[in-house]
């Protein structure tokens, strides 16, 4: 085994962990807190990543367009939620998927309608376009880098935000217990819509830390959505820190698991068919992995207390 | 069943499907007859859906995977008929047959383990086991990959019926639909149904009242994935063609959409539901407008999208509440 | 607009409205291509060839107006055949053309050919119907898979490069070009990376493991808009100065106005470029920029001749498509002026054509273009071609 | 001259989060007895009934029912041998309608469900008896209306009439007459008193009055652990009670 590489490839997973996390974060508090299915989550995503490489455009400085994008992001959540999602938390899981899945439809199409069918490319500052060197002879995207300090800050300002203050309070009540925090005379409705609106913003840095990697393209949000919802399920709906370190585990299965998967194959079967299996098997590694988890703990890893039982 | 507008309105799509084939005829636009049996198709497949959801409240997110099981099935046997000249593989009874037994045999394993959980987590293992199945046709290079598998003779019913005739096929289709819409109004209303639909109300009260439902839902599980598959032994046919694509989780989404759209927990809504998504789709991507140099047909998402939404929001039992009468399961 | 007046009484006609039988004095043709979802780049750029290929006809064929009938396949097999069966049965067109993806193709090819319609694949190159299910009544103006990266193989074995590195989308398509590259390639494969597809969203662990397996050059096929995204990622990798990229189908005229500067000087084989050297090309080549403002890609290059080919044919017969075996005939022979100068088909009707190595240049406006390098094959036949049993 | 006891709980013990619900609670209910249990919110009053029930697990100690060590048995098992259970907030099955409602509990009585074809309401064998209980209830002029359509009073009734379709030998009845008008309390209160003369009676109550005219012993659960049992006269004169439970100095 290749040592050097392995640590690579266990940096490029906790990369793409964070990443997930940092979409996941958002869509487990809209889960748990008000038990809303919000597929369009991805759009969220995309949003953010379109309008990063817009501000980009104009700003001519990733960074500025960075903390553009925030805002507008929250902002675009907040009418989202105000127009179409208020009206669904009491509704069915259905309804809200389905009403969900009709905002993808329009916010793909709108996308297309503004910015066009090809995709836009997000520009990096020279400093960022680099590599380091985290050990010799080892160079390391110096991007990637960033993706993961940016996620680890991340999370460690939701740890603090989720235990320590009285918005963290209401959040971890509400997951656990969601009559509770009307009756403690909350404005429930302003709670939603600021929780939300984190999600949102939560989103469009994912998307706009991605944009530059995965390129930004129309429904480059589906596809990072079932990965999300595949994170949160295992971590257990409405937890931070389940879908902290579900996220994490996906990352680095992803990962490490589709470099090695082909000679771990070929311990147990005839080299040929190990090398015609493990495309299809990495593919459905974290079906797999959550299927598994699911069928031990129905539940995912760390269900919030009271919730579903 | 008393006889309610609803009664005649259903009766009605009832007896304009059977004319499909003359309709089509007399209009000298053979289209719309294949057009109207994948409709057909899809709605056998969403009424067996149905049963999960709207009856029983297990919202599986993979039931297209059973679609692509039977059409699988049907393309292999083809496949093998075709190439090495195993002529036995092309009998549509021994197809059929394969069909029912791989769906229910998967069905089963799936729902096993599934129906240990709920709400979303169902929806998520449900969605996980058929992109597993998805990604294993992707995988198999023997039968086209994602590619997929072209159809070169239908399934050999010996003389019963010729599957070729396009009109023979609409009628095995039409036949096979009012068997599954009669067959689901009889479970629907049976001691199984029962249990299933009482399992959906209030499972806490089910089993205090001494009922251990998992079997009962297991059974529900293979029952609609065997009716899926036979749908997709339909579909095969009718196409010509089977690929990985059939069994994507974006289909089994078409299959929940045309069924809430339709009105859930009633026995017509998935009919409904198929009739007007796939009909809809058509219809909206042939708008005759523009407007500033853009063809709005081309961008009918943008209306479907805010359509599908207002729906939910303002009609909660899809085309249900637009029809009149009351069509609270037949 | 009137065709669409059409569809919508016909739709009436399920209701009970009969329809009028079509104008029988039109060239009707359909184009299947991709409008929607993301890939609908692709097809912006065939339809826009199309049109032009039209206006250069005078939107006419032997006399006849031409009606070119658009579909938007989704991306999705089922949704083109059913627009296939729409085209052959509502619309009765004389032609269908378009086809982007293999698996629409496949998907639709019984719909056409079934109905004694011929059709014109203007991208997709699946195997099978190159070979052992070939049909008298298909035809192609692309090109099959293996024969673009059996060019590159060629060129690899040329420039030294003795350990190679394959990576490439998991699905028909990615593994014919890994064939197509093995075919000709004689050096060693030190590493293969079949990626997940469509979804993959991130090479860093197969770039890593080529970092790690250090071979003389790296070899992908990543397709519309995995091209960007592996462009990209491997620009920021820092790879380029160690591993050599040489491409097929990865870098084209619709993402080099995104990746230009990252795809500068980079390597690829295809059967032809926008200054290939001929009258025909440099009108299109020209008259697209001048319509559309920006390089039009192979697809577009392929769309244009699916229409000349059909003009050829329908000249040829004096504009009577009565007679299926003389428009056959007449198709076979295609007697035009291609984009690639002439044109010939093999017998399993797939183009029989030259292969070029090119390069990605920034052109006198500062726009990205590619440039002819040096000329691999003459006059290539697939491999699959023998195993067509059509003379 | 005592009957037989047909319920033994034998120190249960049950914790929630280091919070003990039932703490080494010891008690027996005797074939034919309405007992009845009291004592403040958050006593273990529901904790008991599911853990009778095996809704939820008990960390320790033992149930026999008829003689019967009940431990290993799952929810529907306990159901199967004769423990009814009423609920404190009415669940019952919204979509269905009343007749529909008791027709589900007979028929869970009726071995298994596995039966496809044959239409429900047109199975004499489970009308009849649901009917019957309807008018022991007398819901029956009820019958076709949905859950929904119900008063209060009516659902509570109907509550009853979905354990008692169960043809229990036993009846665990949580706080039957929660939030209901006087009137329908008493109209419950005659039901109650019906019922007890062919059911042994588990019932946990607010409503002392239904309590003491109706209970043949009761007992007083305190903090999760029964503190007394006597009958009704016992009870009132016990000092120990008086003092947990009333809050009066002794």
């Amino acid at each position: 085994m290749n040592w050097l590489l392995l640590l690579e490839q266990v940096l490029n997973g906790f990369q793409l962990g964070l990443l997930l996390f940092l979409l996941a974060a958002g869509l487990t508090l809209v889960f748990g807190i008000m038990d809303m299915v919000n597929l369009a989550h991805g759009s969220l995503y995309m949003m953010g990543a379109y309008f990063c490489a817009t501000f980009t455009n104009w700003t001519g400085s990733f960074l500025i367009a960075a903390i553009l994008t925030l805002p507008a992001v929250f902002l675009v959540g907040v009418v989202v939620e105000i127009v179409a999602l208020r009206n669904l938390y009491a509704r069915d899981h259905l309804d809200q998927v389905l009403a969900t899945f009709g905002l993808i439809l329009f916010f793909n199409e709108l996308t297309r309608l503004i910015w066009g069918p090809i995709g836009l490319s997000i520009p990096l500052p020279e400093f960022l376009s680099t590599t380091v060197e985290i050990i010799p002879g080892v160079p390391y995207p110096t991007f990637r880098l960033a993706i993961i300090l940016v996620g680890f800050l991340v999370a460690a300002l939701l740890y603090f935000i989720v235990s320590r203050t009285r918005l963290g309070m209401l959040v971890r009540a509400g997951a656990s217990n969601r009559d509770m925090i009307g009756a403690l005379g909350i404005n429930i409705r302003l709670l939603f819509t600021l929780v939300f609106g984190l999600g949102a913003a939560l989103a469009g840095l994912a998307g706009l830390m991605a944009g530059p990697i995965l390129s930004v393209e129309i429904g480059m949000g589906e596809s990072i959505l079932i990965l999300t919802l595949v994170v949160i399920v295992i971590g257990g709906i409405g937890s931070i820190k389940g879908a902290f370190i579900a996220a994490i585990i996906i990352g680095l299965i992803d990962t490490v698991g589709r470099s090695f998967l082909p000679e771990i194959l070929k311990l147990f079967i005839a080299e040929d068919s190990a090398a015609t299996a493990a495309p299809a098997i990495s593919s459905m590694m974290i079906y797999l992995l959550m299927a598994l988890v699911l069928a031990i703990k129905p539940q995912g890893l760390f269900p919030p207390k009271g919730v579903g039982r | 069943m008393t006889l309610s507008i609803r009664f005649f309105i259903n009766a009605a799509l009832l007896i304009i499907l059977a004319l499909v084939p003359f309709l089509t005829d007399w209009a000298g636009d053979s289209f719309y007859t294949g057009l109207v049996s994948r409709i057909l198709i899809l709605a056998i497949a969403a009424l067996s859906l149905n049963l999960l959801i709207g009856y029983g409240g297990m919202v599986s997110f993979g039931h297209a995977a059973y679609i692509g099981v039977g059409a699988y099935v049907v393309g292999i046997g083809a496949f093998h008929a075709f190439e090495d000249g195993i002529d036995w593989m092309l009998n549509g009874y021994f197809q059929l047959f394969t069909t029912l037994a791989v769906s229910a045999v998967i069905a089963l394993i799936i729902g096993a383990i599934s129906l240990r959980t709920r709400g979303v987590y169902f929806i998520m293992i449900t969605m996980a086991f058929s992109q597993m199945l998805y990604f294993t046709a992707v995988g198999v290079e023997t039968y086209g990959a994602d590619d997929g598998l072209t159809i070169y003779s239908r399934s050999d019913m010996m003389g019963l019926i010729d599957l070729n005739d396009e009109k023979s096929l609409y009628y095995l289709i039409f036949v096979s639909l009012l068997a599954v819409l009669y067959l689901m109004h009889r479970l629907v209303g049976s001691q199984f149904g029962n249990v299933i639909r009482g399992t959906k109300s209030n499972e806490a009260r089910m089993r205090a009242i001494g009922y251990s439902p998992y079997k009962y839902r297991l059974t529900a599980f293979v029952i609609a994935g065997i009716i899926a598959g036979y749908a997709g032994f339909l579909m095969a046919n009718l196409s010509d063609f089977v690929s990985p694509d059939m069994m994507h989780w974006t289909r089994s989404g078409d299959l929940i959409i045309m069924i809430v759209l339709g009105g859930i927990a009633n026995l017509f809504g998935p009919l409904y539901g198929a009739v007007v998504f796939l009909m809809l789709g058509e219809l909206l991507s042939s708008i005759p407008l523009t407007i500033g140099g853009l063809s709005v047909g081309e961008y009918w998402q943008l209306i479907f999208g805010p359509l599908l939404i207002f729906i939910v929001l303002y009609a909660r039992n899809g085309i249900d509440s637009f029809l009149p009468g009351k069509g609270r399961r037949t | 607009m009137n065709r669409k007046l059409i569809s919508l009484v016909s739709a009436v006609a399920l209701l009970g409205v009969p329809v009028m039988a079509n104008a029988a004095d039109n060239v009707k043709i359909g184009f299947v291509t991709t409008l929607s979802t993301g890939a609908g780049a692709i097809g912006k750029d065939m339809r826009e060839a199309v049109d032009l290929a039209v206006e250069h006809l005078g939107g006419k064929m032997a006399g006849k107006p031409v009606e070119i009938i658009y579909e938007d396949d989704e991306f999705k097999p089922e949704i083109g055949k059913q627009k296939t069966d729409k085209l052959v049965k509502k619309d009765k067109v004389d032609f269908v053309a378009g086809f982007i993806w293999s698996h629409v193709l496949m998907a639709s090819y019984k719909s056409a050919v079934d109905n004694g319609t011929f059709l014109i694949s203007s991208n997709a190159g699946p195997s099978a119907l190159a070979g052992k299910l070939c049909n008298e009544d298909f035809f192609s103006t692309s090109w099959q898979n293996d024969q673009t990266p059996m060019a590159m193989g060629e060129v690899l074995n040329q420039r030294g490069i003795k350990k190679l590195y394959i990576m490439a989308p998991n699905y028909a398509a990615g593994k014919n070009m890994v064939t197509g590259v093995e075919r000709t390639f004689k050096g060693e494969i030190v590493g293969k990376d079949m990626t997940k597809f469509p979804d993959q969203l991130d090479f860093s662990a197969e770039l890593a493991k080529v970092r790690a397996a250090k071979p003389d050059a790296l070899f992908v096929f990543y397709p519309g808009k995995h091209g960007a995204q592996f462009m990209t990622q491997y620009a920021q990798a820092d790879l380029a100065s160690t591993v050599p990229l040489y491409t097929t189908f990865t870098i084209d005229s619709i993402s080099l106005p995104r990746i230009g500067e990252q795809a500068e000087g980079s390597l690829m084989t295809m059967f032809w470029s926008p200054d290939l050297d001929n009258p025909t090309n440099k009108k299109f080549v020209a008259d697209f920029k001048a319509k559309y403002g920006h390089y039009p890609s192979h697809y577009a290059a392929q769309s244009y001749d699916s229409i000349m080919l059909i003009d050829s044919a329908v000249e040829k017969v004096k504009g009577d498509l009565s007679n299926h075996d003389a428009v056959r005939a007449a198709l076979k022979e295609a007697d035009f002026k291609s984009i690639r100068g002439d044109f010939k088909f093999g017998n399993n009707h797939v183009p029989i054509q030259n292969f070029y190595l090119r390069q990605v240049v920034k052109d006198a406006d500062g726009q990205y273009t590619t440039k002819i390098v040096s000329t691999v094959y003459e006059n290539h036949q697939d491999p699959y071609a023998q195993e067509c049993k059509m003379k | 001259m005592t009957a037989p006891d047909i319920l033994v709980v034998d120190k249960l013990v049950k914790h929630y989060d280091g919070l003990l619900a039932t703490d080494d609670l010891s008690l027996k209910v005797r074939e034919g007895e309405l007992h009845a249990i009291i004592g403040p919110n958050g006593a273990g009053k529901t904790t008991l009934i599911k853990q009778l029930t095996g809704e939820i697990a008990s960390d320790s100690g033992s149930v026999l029912f008829g003689g019967k060590n009940i431990h290993r048995l799952s929810e529907s098992e306990r159901s199967h041998i004769g423990l009814a259970r009423s609920f404190q907030i009415t669940s019952l099955f919204k979509d269905f309608t009343v007749l529909e409602n008791v027709i589900l509990a007979v028929q869970a009585h009726k071995g298994h469900s596995f039966r496809f074809w044959k239409k429900v309401d047109q199975d004499r064998t489970l009308t009849d008896p649901a009917l019957d209980i309807l008018r022991r209830l007398k819901l029956e002029d009820r019958k076709d209306e949905l859950v929904s359509a119900l008063s209060h009073g009516e659902q509570r009734q109907l509550e009853l009439a979905v354990a008692l379709a169960t043809e229990p030998k036993m009846l665990l009845l949580d706080e039957p007459m929660a939030g209901m008008s006087g009137e329908d309390s008493a109209r419950l209160v005659g039901t109650l008193a019906e019922l007890k003369t062919h059911y042994s009676i588990l019932l946990i109550e607010h409503d002392m009055d239904a309590v003491f005219s109706l209970a043949d012993r009761i007992t007083v659960l305190v903090y999760g652990q029964a503190i007394a049992t006597g009958t009704p006269d016992e009870i009132r004169e016990n000092a120990e009670v008086r003092q947990a439970y009333l809050g009066e100095e002794a």
